[in-house]
């Protein structure tokens, strides 16, 4: 019942990785300029954090392999639909949002199509992007992307959900509940675990008796699978094949444990010099999926240094270029403060 | 019409929905086969089949999330909580996320979904099946709530509510399911949410209540006219938004306001009309606005002595307002 | 991960079942005699329902050896504290709640010792007897077992802590929690899941898509154990196993999903022939607990036809009486409605 | 007496107790090695030891279900919900459980504990980070909810509240942890459970509040000295039980009463306490009974405007007290 896949690290072979999974070598690259600037975007906001400027940022890095792996599957699909958590901003720009609008979204400033300035993180709702980010309260976008998955198949569409969380999330009672109302109606959800073996300060040990959590999803009569979601591809490929199983006449939904490393404090009020020691995040950096795709792509020689370099400056110059017009942009007007409450 | 329980009324609201609107649909626990517990939901199934009335497994937050989900996708469900006291599991769907989708997304998603809550006591059901839970409902933004009293209303509001585009909280008194029976019209009717019903006009003592006190009210405001205090009965019908222009109209007019409900008394819907008439009738109060309502005790005790020492009647309602009128 | 224990029917053999679990052949008569209690206890209390002088009854019938076996391991252990729910009244009985005590609690008369009046069936809890009852909010009584349990160890206690649940409780986000919970802290608890097929009405397939409940324990690190429910010795085997291995230095936790039948209605608010059929129902009689136990007594002739009609009339006599005690037996004061709110 | 903040405050009144009395322990999710969020446990575990400071998993449901349990079994856990906005999945165990076990058992067993929760807004937290839960809680007879304003009343009151036989909520504004300082006791001391404080003695207006608002109150008060208007400020303290003896004897005395909080208006304590003043002070009053409260909306927004435009501030509150002294 738990396909635990191997890990299959996508190395060199007569067939690349990406292109037997109908990548091309500028499709990848593209993910990868992606992740680029993904990295320096995140970077960013912490900085601004620091400058009093943005109130929180989630850090994504260690998870960027993941939530983009996801992203890429579901924007190529076509006919997916998200529920993202507090760490996916990767999945975000993936998925289409810019730069702008989430530089203004997390500082707070007018004119993100997700809130209007009444939410984090960019949380909310967006008319452009199949998605909907309703809070950071963990676990309860789980049911509510069942629901979601329950009312695509009662319409006759073919959307696939994808539920994002942590090991933390897989802690709620929420969680079970979802996974066990998906599993009876075969529902077409992903629930895609992101397992950092931290809940903010928690280690795994203290958070589950257990080592993969995938192993639960057997209880619910639907296959778990382990990836290493530091890999973009190996998650690439689990999401298609997750969606391929959620439209299949006998299938249903998917957990998918990604094993993720988290190389930043929980979020930018954290200290995790607290609870973290040094030995622990080297071991975690080791893991840094941006540089595996980079040492990917340098290895079959489609990603040079000099590419690389490239990549690096247009992805500085288009975050300056949010920061500053970020900065410059008006604040949500007070009146803004009221109305739409209710709907008419 | 025809004359119909309160919970037939419930029934031919749903009824009604489900056959014009393919996007309404029914979960809950037993809601299916067994038409739900109180029958609320029966032969649904039948009629509509498995794939719009859901029997879901025992989990009251994925019932309310789940419905929230559905929602979002543009379906309009009906959920049940077969008894409120379950509803605390829900709590977090409902009021947590619900309550905050619209403004949340800055108006630009809703949420249109309707959660019909069985509550109340009377029916010998203990600490943990009578339960009165509006005082941590009505207090919440972007929810609406409604706890009718009567068969012609629960149509009238229950056929509203799943038309609205926000999430509704639909609180039926178990003990009005079969205890009040009433005309209710056979054809489609709707009754506007957030509109006080005066069930009763009067001139001395504004009576402010809701759901099955509204009964032992109109009694009591019956045996008043024996001794000459004219008493005005306003039915609220809507507990959020409630219906401040026809209280404080009707306050301003009698000049004494008596407000009448089983739940709790700290913090419970009498507690806001109060403050309200406080605040926009005080040169009209002839009298201390005043409040007649449960003990502050968890829920109705289970032995009957004490659960008839619980309820709120129509002895104690007269002698409230006998009070008021002497004042 | 999963020692899913086969059905071995406690049948005739060299050694008598029971021996073997070291009970002797009149502690197993006299468990038979107040089997027999139960059964016209539960009669009569549907009976009185039927009558209008009692609100509700849960009735036992079909899950009495899963309760009464548990109970059974419990009190002759010594150090066990059980949290049961609505449909342990044998339960009760075995720990030595007297039928006098659970005639007025039906009834709501004056004097009961769990909750005064105030409660229904007995839910409370009690001066005499090592358990809390608190609700019957399905659910809840699982994380505050755990919390108990956890109590037990923190004061160095050997005390064992059994949860009763039905399969319907095994959906409840709580009953996820507080199994990983005590996973974690390998506590001495023992989740005693009920599976009767039936949450009021609601089918097992339509509560979750797999077929043993058991199966779910190896996702919070410990062992789920399948025991036919309806035999009496196969559970208090299993329950003995069950307390070993709270107290095992490597031990913890245990799951144990009791298959057992539901013989009546839900409740006496339910009508059943809205959603069994005549011969789903036929099937369940046949697995009577009380039959079964019967028949196997019968067979090793350490029951006759005349002790058992003897224990019989004993046990009506008995019922009779405290029906009788009941009806007489004064309300509660009006006064009791207050006070012992708050602890002073 | 040392200048404390308010989570140095929190952070002695739990040590001391831990220290004082083995059945004292905590458990939350960070609450061990990371010392909470909030670093309201800070080094506890070094302390006290693994057994007695426990890391959860993150399932607000079972946090506050172990927490009874562990009451059952005699000690006395401090939980902490780690902020306000996520107690709404403890909301069965908290107000559908714990606080019936008294009541429920006719008195055998109770339920010693207590819940810590970071609440309240101004710190950039948006709708998930910044909410107002004490409507929900202060309603509930059989829960003690306790709101201090300031360090020397939250070493008192958690201390007392960690003492108390009963399960207690103990509601910390996240604005207060670091923003108010005061002078407090290296030594033990409680405060009762119960009683509403007079800040500041005055003749014209009783001012009541708690939590942060206070703050701003009293600094509306001092401006309000210039228009000759003396406003004396009461704070509340504890919100269930309300002290409706010292509530009473202020308006009683000034005729006049505003009522200040950051929760949503609607339902509020507010609502309660303005009832109560209506009941039993009615022939007392020169003007109405009024209320400055936080907006009906959800929560706080995010952005600064728009949490700015949300929040209580000392002018708003100088503004409501200038008209009740015009009135
Ligand atoms: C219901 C709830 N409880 C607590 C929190 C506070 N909190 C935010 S993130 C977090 C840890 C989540 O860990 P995990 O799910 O593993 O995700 P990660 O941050 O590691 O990606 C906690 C405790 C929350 N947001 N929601
Ligand atoms: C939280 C909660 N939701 C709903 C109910 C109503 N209810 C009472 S028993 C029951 C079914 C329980 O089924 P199961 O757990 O299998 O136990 P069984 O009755 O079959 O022994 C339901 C839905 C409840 N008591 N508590
Ligand atoms: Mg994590
Ligand atoms: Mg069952």
């Amino acid at each position: 019942m738990s396909p635990n896949g191997e890990k299959s690290p996508s190395s060199t072979k007569a067939m690349p990785a990406h292109r037997s999974l109908g990548l091309t070598d500028d499709q990848l690259l593209g993910f990868y300029a992606q992740m680029v600037l993904v990295r320096v975007m995140d970077d960013r906001l912490i900085a601004l954090n620091r400058q009093g400027k943005v109130p929180l940022v989630a850090s994504c890095q260690g998870s960027e392999a993941a939530s983009m792996g996801l992203a890429l599957a579901a924007k190529t699909d076509g006919s997916c639909f998200l529920f993202p958590y507090y760490r996916d901003m990767p999945l975000k720009l993936v998925m289409g949002v810019s730069p702008m609008e989430t530089m203004i979204g997390h500082i707070g400033k007018d004119g993100n199509t997700f809130n209007g300035g009444r939410q984090f993180l960019l949380q909310g709702a967006s008319p452009n992007f199949p998605m909907i980010h309703l809070s950071n309260v963990v676990g309860s976008n789980l049911s509510q992307a069942v629901g979601y998955a329950m009312g695509c198949k009662i319409l006759g569409e073919d959307t696939v959900v994808f539920a994002s969380f942590g090991d933390g999330g897989s802690s709620q009672g929420e969680c079970h509940e979802a996974m066990n109302f998906a599993g009876i109606h075969k529902l077409p959800v992903v629930f895609c675990c992101y397992n950092n073996r931290l809940a903010i300060s928690v280690p795994q040990e203290k958070q589950m008796a257990i080592e993969d959590l995938a192993d639960r999803a057997a209880g619910y009569g639907f296959p778990g699978v382990v990836v290493d979601g530091t890999d973009s591809l190996e998650v690439f490929r689990a999401a298609k094949e997750a969606i391929n199983r959620a439209r299949d006449s006998s299938g249903g939904p998917t957990f998918l444990e990604l094993k993720v490393e988290r190389l930043k404090p929980h979020t930018s009020d954290d200290d995790d010099t607290r609870y973290r020691t040094p030995e622990d995040m080297e071991d975690s950096l080791r893991r840094d999926p941006l540089m595996r795709l980079n040492v990917y792509l340098m290895g079959l020689g489609i990603l040079t240094p000099n590419l690389d370099e490239q990549f690096r400056q247009e992805a500085r110059a288009e975050v300056n270029r949010v920061t500053d017009a970020a900065e410059n942009a008006p604040w949500p007007d007070v009146s803004n403060l009221h109305g739409r409450l209710y709907a008419p | 019409m025809t004359v119909k329980s309160t919970i037939e009324a419930i029934r031919e609201a749903m009824r009604e929905e489900l056959a014009a609107d393919p996007r309404v649909m029914v979960l809950g626990e037993d809601v299916g086969t067994r038409g739900g517990v109180f029958l609320a939901t029966q032969n649904f199934i039948e009629e509509f089949g498995e794939h719009r009335i859901i029997d879901t497994p025992l989990a009251e937050c994925s019932i309310a999330g789940v419905t929230l989900g559905l929602s979002f996708k543009g379906l309009r469900p009906i959920a049940e909580i077969q008894f409120s006291d379950f509803w605390w599991y829900a709590a977090n769907q409902l009021v947590g996320e619900a309550s905050r989708v619209h403004y949340g997304t800055n108006g630009y998603l809703s949420a249109p979904f309707v959660v019909r809550i069985p509550y109340g006591g009377g029916v010998r059901g203990g600490l943990f099946h009578s339960q009165y839970i509006e005082s941590y409902l009505y207090n919440t933004p972007g929810l609406k709530v409604i706890a009718p009293s009567n068969p012609y209303d629960a149509k009238g509001l229950l056929k509203s509510a799943i038309r609205d585009d926000n999430p509704v909280i639909f609180l039926e008194h178990k003990k009005t399911y079969r205890a009040v029976r009433g005309e209710v019209p056979d054809t489609s009717y709707t009754i506007p949410i957030g509109k006080a019903e005066v069930k009763r006009p009067g001139e001395d003592i504004t009576l402010i209540s809701y759901g099955l006190a509204i009964h032992y009210g109109m009694e009591a405001a019956m045996l008043l006219e024996d001794e000459d205090v004219s008493v005005e009965v306003l039915d609220l019908r809507t507990l959020r938004p409630l219906d401040n222009e026809t209280i404080l109209e009707s306050v301003k007019r009698t000049g004494k306001a008596l407000i009448v409900h089983e739940a709790s008394i700290t913090g419970g819907v009498g507690a806001e009309v109060s403050a309200i008439i406080a605040e926009e009738a005080f040169e009209y109060l002839d009298a201390p606005v005043s409040r007649l309502c449960g003990p502050d005790l968890p829920a109705m005790a289970f032995a009957p002595t004490l659960e008839d020492g619980f309820m709120v009647n129509t002895q104690k309602i007269s002698d409230a307002l006998l009070k008021l009128a002497a004042y």
